[in-house]
């Protein structure tokens, strides 16, 4: 039988019906195998009914995209069918409950799978088992051990009862033997997977992971979709550690919460989503004026306001690099896959206490939520550094008749820092403007120098603050130059690859510090350059505005040529596909040869 | 053991001559040096306004918070530090208007925090409008014809939210109200010590004479029980909460009390560093 | 005697005692004298105590900057001397209370004339009225008839009471007899001014007067230096007319309201400065995405945070532009004196009827609280459009059985409005986003479709709305062009007319609407300017940035070359100084020469 | 006259089947039928949440804000169009929690509005955290070990913040619910209808079958005086809020009857223009 290293499955039915843990299972199988997975669901905002799916890309090699293809679609109703043939593909098959008597379209290129999934599972105990009995068929189907798939159904299962659990894997079972017997025998199976069990992770458990590792011991938040998890996985993990997590009366509690812990000296998380961040621009401003180290991560979804709850995007952009009323110089970090996830979010405690500032993590809702598989995290490459705090003797030193000068003007603009509780340290901390004491002022010659000291701390290139600012991929002066951000670095990649596959000198720049922006790299790299396309999930293309300025400047300056920047936006709440991204850089590129 | 001098600061005052606040500074210093804490373990945070200068004048770490939001800073920091004195100080506006929420929240939750509100009925700092302990009928530069909302009624308001300690001070007994402060700090759990703060400026209805007048002395009740909350809400109602002295108080655990695996030492002082051994087994739910 | 035809007075002690006031009092003495005043009041974040100053230049003509020369400078303290004294030009006298002993630098080019204005006082009743005293001293030194300032101080003190008022008239009286004796005779005075009353206002006078006029007859806000004083003028107002104005318990409440009297079909309008902004910026994106109607007026202070409450700043513009989360077009008026505070903020209502959405007035705490002549303001310019509203058979044609297309994809972007209360125009106005009919919908094509109206319906030019976006005096093809916005007209201005009496080719763009930017209108000038100076009250640069981006693309579309902006940034919270720009513009042009 | 299916939409309903807010929203079209209102006169305003959804489901101009700002736009809507009913409606998180703020201010502001609360006592649509009324001890995805908070008392809170219509309604009692409705959009000022309204999916706690247990029916007990503040009070505390029916009324004159040149007309009606003569006076003050 003819063995394929990548293949796409796909489940689907109302909300309520079992369609996320039928593909959560499928994935922890996979992983148990040694596959790599790409999880992707699609839901809506609302708890039961409506369509929702979940398709899983299954491959021997990392996978860190979603894909318009499907080879086994299961539709647990007929809605499902409707609104997902167009993805099956030459050679796909449908496996579709009897129940509902499904109908593919005509000119579909699947093969039509009816199984009395549903009459099954009620023979074995309730109908409500019949996502797990698509299982069972689903594991046929893709040539996989039933064994490996036993295991997790009891673990999931069993928990709840014994008798609960003997009945799903009885619903598995049947559906695996149904296959067997009935179906016919499947063209391709899965190559076996290496047998590594790695991790399966989203984005919002590598953040509560990599805040926990970094030392984060305080957060507080508010409930909000795609964010809420990081808040309840860490209320799961820092007790044990003495750590505290409060679920806020609203976001502006929480950040300011935040801001309370962080000048106590903790290291303070709050995680939110547009709506959210909205409401803590004023805190932001705050936590700036004080210079009190926060983290505060963004799980970008459909906006403006309530917008599109449960959908991607990534239009906050704008929002957290410019969002507070005054002048304020910004950290934020953008994390392309569920492992930089981790590492940034330890990293982001760094940088916030080494600037003394608030560190924004740029996440998305396909980063934060889609499952992905993870090689590994390396507890040891996450160092704690507190930046610049005084212990009592030094303080003792400095400390004057006046008071402690807390926010001394220094050359780098960073001013050593007492935490409460060390004596003679006392100071104040203002949102108001304030002398080098801490003490409010309006004079003018002090307000220049704190306010160019607060800009000067942060360095202008991600370079000064150790941090790789662009991941590049690519040859070295690349025709056509593709950059993204955040969660689209998946289908960029795959499409580069393709267009590589096609002759195409195509190069691929991930923004991996969206504040301070790596102009210069990206200037290098665009200098270069007789194409760029910027892909971005926004209307507005926020990210190709900052390159254009950002990067315009410093060419001009050069004396180079800027490249006109493409920009390649989908907004309609889906995440890129690889071969869209890939079409459009050879429209562009032929418009260019054309032109 | 601290002494009063070591509370204070050398700056300069910001606040009108003859303002209420001066006493509450005063009375907040004391009940400190009563205590005998020492400067760098009380932590005051403040809110906006004429009453939220009060930062600038005591000699502890001290936040300055924006407009509103004290109590959610205060909690953030007692939380992550166990082990100081946390005050939270405001005005009417900052704690009652645009701060209600977070002001309900922090009751209910119960976290052992002390908060002071400066409560001149009026806004200060914003020069004169209505505040939301403003009188009924109180003509002011947003009320130009006389308020026409019905005041926020603080005490009753805390004791309905399932407050532990209540008390109402008056700036011009800076004994009493230190007292009342020391006994807030002492209390474990959430305690609001609402203070009569005359605004000499723009307040000419609320004045000390005015209060001199109307406010009975609860502490010189021997017939009252602040630990009876139905005599409480009964006395609020009574005297439209023209009272001063300790309202109510109940023993209840903290927020800290009951919070699963809270430990005494502040967070800064823990070993920040997650075991390997307890980092794979995080993961272990990944595999 | 020589006559003058402008002057600067200053006059200062603690806040509370009476500085203010006595500012007033002779601005009104100007205005009805027929002279242009522009004031400037200098104070802090506290009610009373802390140094204080008023100062009034004086002309024949209008006057729209302040300057840093003082010819009068009245001290009610030693601290006034010792703050100001640098101001002082040759020629100038310092009349200061004999009461303090007072002292003047050695060096200092003023003479000093020390009056017992405190004794004066005290004799004719109480040591308070010692700034009224010095009115009278002023008076003389000034050369005005002093009947004119009799009638004031009556006015002014008449009303508490007539012995309040005689008394005040003595201490008038008493300052001028004073000065006639014994102080030496001035050696110049005002040349007579030409006796028309016209009106001395700040902006926030006019902006309450400009939504009043435009039919606004909603107001909640949330009292915040330096905007309280619009929402205490609609106060005032607004009742009279069936209109209502709510104080709420804070911004976030007002500006809801507003968009609920808004949805209603009333005109709203709230205030606020950045701390408040920053708070509403969900509610911003509600607005946009419910394309509800209203006005928002940022008087700009000193920022980030509380920051500097009482200080003149601009450093909002981008929050105003990309402040809150997702994709929304913008529409931000920046008018640059009182009067036009006036036209723009009923245009504001207009645009916001007509584009259904949050307009935004960017004003700043210079423009906001300085007292200006304005020569008149004229109602019949201001016209109501209320936009594309439906009425009641229109709405009954276009119902249909699933409800009325409340939100239609129009060409345009811009769909009919019915409003609650009309027969069958019953629909769904949401945050989230939604299909044509008002329901919430995530479907992907729809998405497109609405999120495409919504930037669709605001043009991308203001000359499209009929707007001017760019307020240009200078030559055709500059040498050198100054670029600002907001208040900084005034001492751009006067900055442009002392180059050009140096021989400068100079041309001043000032930008009137912020958003959409006329980057046409400004790449037409750039291209020609040799050198470009953006002069702005902010320390990031906010407003050259955003020049740098789209005029850059624009220019390099056309094929042309882009100048260098050179930035121009003064954000110690006082406005800029004629002398200031032009000292820059020759530094830059010189290096320009030599470079 | 308007009948129940005018105030239907042809909107699949988004909400679990079993969902306490089917009931709600069956009793307010109930209310509003009774009523005799027009469609086109209801103005309903709701927050984010599952209730949020409400106005989905019913026909009549609907405003569906973002989280916790139901009451202020309800308010702005209200006071810019005086003759529409205006309902504000939203879950016991979007009200209690980050809108606790607005709704004390709306209490005591006391306009024509009225204000149902769905209390389900978690968080529906965000799949299952606790809400500020959710039970101490209650288990959710962000109290794995129970709730250590004690619970708002929205009733109570609602009474000591000065409201003057308050009711207690239960979800599956459809025609006791639509009377209150009725008689809070009736009641002129701010009427408080808080509806425990069961959430089958995320809350196994209080479930229908509990809340018809403990319920007790304050409607049904001749003895029970709902114009007696400290009757209800005393009620509400003896029972935990486990009441339904009529709580609280008293006639006070709303915000609209006091505001100085309030008329009846809806703004949208009136004349805009400024006269000349007017605006020529307005002027004189800056001569
Ligand atoms: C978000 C925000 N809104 C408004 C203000 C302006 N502001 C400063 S203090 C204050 C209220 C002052 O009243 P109160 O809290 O009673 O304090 P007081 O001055 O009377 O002591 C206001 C509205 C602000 N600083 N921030
Ligand atoms: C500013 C903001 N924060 C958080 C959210 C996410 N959110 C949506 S509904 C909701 C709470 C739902 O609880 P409740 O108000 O009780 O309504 P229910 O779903 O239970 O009816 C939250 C937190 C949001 N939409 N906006
Ligand atoms: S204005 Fe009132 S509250 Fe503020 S300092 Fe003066 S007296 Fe005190
Ligand atoms: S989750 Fe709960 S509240 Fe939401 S619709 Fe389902 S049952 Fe109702
Ligand atoms: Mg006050
Ligand atoms: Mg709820």
């Amino acid at each position: 039988m003819r063995e394929r290293r990548l293949t796409s499955w796909k489940i689907g039915g109302e909300q309520g019906q079992g369609i996320d843990s039928t593909g959560e299972m499928l994935a922890i199988v996979c992983n148990r195998l040694g596959y790599y997975i790409y999880g992707y669901r699609q839901f809506s905002s609302r708890i039961k009914g409506g369509h929702s799916n979940y398709k899983i890309r299954i491959g021997t090699e990392p996978v860190a995209s979603t894909c318009s293809d499907v080879d086994i679609l299961v539709a647990i109703d007929q809605e499902t069918i409707d609104r997902n043939h167009h993805e099956l593909v030459p050679g796909s098959v449908v496996v579709a409950d009897a129940h509902f008597e499904p109908v593919l379209p005509e000119d579909s290129p699947a093969r039509l799978l009816s199984v009395p999934l549903t009459r099954i599972a009620q023979d074995v105990g309730s109908p409500v088992m019949r996502n797990v009995v698509s299982l069972g068929v689903s594991a046929y189907l893709l040539g996989l051990p039933l064994d490996a798939f036993k295991e997790v159904v009891l673990e999931k299962f069993g928990r709840k009862s014994r008798e609960v659990g003997q009945q799903n894997l009885a619903a598995l079972e049947q559906g695996y033997a149904h296959a067997k017997e009935h179906l016919p025998a499947p063209s391709w199976r899965l190559a076996p997977g290496d047998g590594k069990r790695r991790l399966v992770m989203m984005g919002n458990d590598a953040v509560a992971l990599g805040a926990a590792a970094a030392g984060c011991r305080f957060c507080a938040a508010y409930p909000i979709t795609p964010a809420s998890e990081i808040m309840e996985t860490l209320m799961s993990i820092l007790p044990r550690y003495g750590g505290v997590v409060v679920q806020a009366e609203d976001e502006i509690s929480a950040i300011t919460s935040c801001i309370g812990a962080g000048f106590a000296g903790a290291r303070a998380i709050t995680a939110t989503a547009g709506p959210g961040i909205s409401l803590m621009q004023e805190a932001i401003g705050l936590a700036h004026m004080t210079e009190v180290p926060i983290v505060i991560v963004d799980t970008q979804r459909g906006g403006p306001s309530t917008g599109m709850p449960t959908k991607h995007e990534q239009s906050d952009l704008w929002a957290l690099l410019f969002g507070t009323h005054g002048d304020t110089p910004r950290i934020v970090l953008a994390p392309s896959t569920v492992e930089e996830a981790f590492y940034d979010t330890a990293q982001a405690f760094n940088l916030a206490d080494r600037y003394q500032c608030p560190v924004v993590i740029a996440s998305d809702l396909s980063l934060a939520l889609n499952k992905q598989t993870v090689d590994g995290l390396d507890l040891s490459r996450v160092q704690i550094d507190r930046g610049h705090l005084l212990n009592d003797d030094e303080i003792a030193q400095a400390a004057e008749s006046a008071g402690f000068r807390r926010y001394r003007v220094t050359e780098s603009g960073i001013s050593p820092r007492p935490l409460p509780g060390q004596p003679q340290g006392q100071y104040l901390a203002t949102g108001s403007e304030h002398n080098e004491f801490g003490k409010v002022s309006e004079d003018p010659k002090n307000r220049v120098a704190q306010m160019d000291k607060r800009l000067r701390k942060v360095p202008s290139d991600p370079a000064q603050m150790g941090l790789t600012g662009i991941k590049y991929t690519g040859p070295e002066a690349p025709e056509l130059l593709l950059i993204g951000i955040g969660s689209t670095y998946g289908p960029i990649d795959d499409a580069r690859r393709l267009l590589e596959a096609e002759g195409y000198r195509v190069g691929h720049a991930h923004v991996r510090v969206l504040a301070p922006l790596p102009f210069k790299e990206l200037a290098d790299l665009m200098e270069q350059a007789q194409r760029v396309i910027v892909a971005e999930n926004n209307a507005q293309g926020q990210l190709a505005a900052l390159i254009e300025h950002r990067v315009g400047v410093a060419l001009r300056e050069r004396g180079a040529t800027m490249p006109e920047v493409h920009r390649l936006l989908k907004y309609d709440g889906t995440p890129f596909l690889p071969a869209e991204i890939a079409a459009d850089a050879r429209e562009v590129t032929s418009y260019a040869q054309a032109g | 053991m601290p002494k009063l001098a070591d509370f204070k600061t050398n700056e300069k005052s910001w606040w009108c001559p003859g303002c209420g606040d001066f006493g509450v500074l005063a009375a907040l210093q004391k009940a400190l040096v009563d205590l005998g804490v020492e400067p760098h373990n009380v932590a005051l945070v403040a809110g906006i306004g004429c009453s939220g200068k009060i930062g600038n004048y005591i000699n502890c770490y001290n936040l300055h918070v924006v407009h509103g939001r004290a109590l959610p800073a205060a909690m953030g920091l007692k939380l992550a530090n166990r082990s100081l004195t946390v005050i939270a100080a405001g005005g009417d506006g900052d704690g009652y208007a645009i701060g209600a929420g977070h002001f309900l929240h922090a009751v209910r939750r119960n976290v052992d925090i002390t908060y002071i509100v400066m409560d001149n009925q009026i806004y200060g700092l914003t020069k004169g409008q209505m505040s939301p302990t403003s009188h009924s009928g109180f003509k002011t530069r947003t009320s130009p014809e006389g308020n026409i909302e019905r005041p926020v009624r603080p005490l009753q308001l805390a004791i309905a939210a399932g407050a532990t300690f209540v008390a109402s001070g008056f700036s011009s007994d800076v004994k009493q109200l230190s007292r009342l402060i020391a006994e807030g700090i002492r209390h474990r759990g959430f305690a609001l010590v609402n203070v009569y703060s005359p605004c000499v400026t723009f307040n000419r209805l609320n004045t000390y004479d005015w209060y001199k007048e109307v406010l009975s002395n609860l502490d010189d009740d021997p017939t009252y029980d602040p630990t009876n909350r139905a005599m409480a809400l009964e006395r609020l109602i009574e005297t439209d909460e023209r009272v001063r002295g300790l309202v109510y108080r109940s023993d209840q655990p903290s927020f800290e009390q009951l919070f699963p695996g809270y430990r005494d030492e502040p967070i800064v002082g823990q070993d920040w560093t997650l075991p390997e051994e307890d980092f794979t087994q995080l993961l272990e739910q990944f595999r």
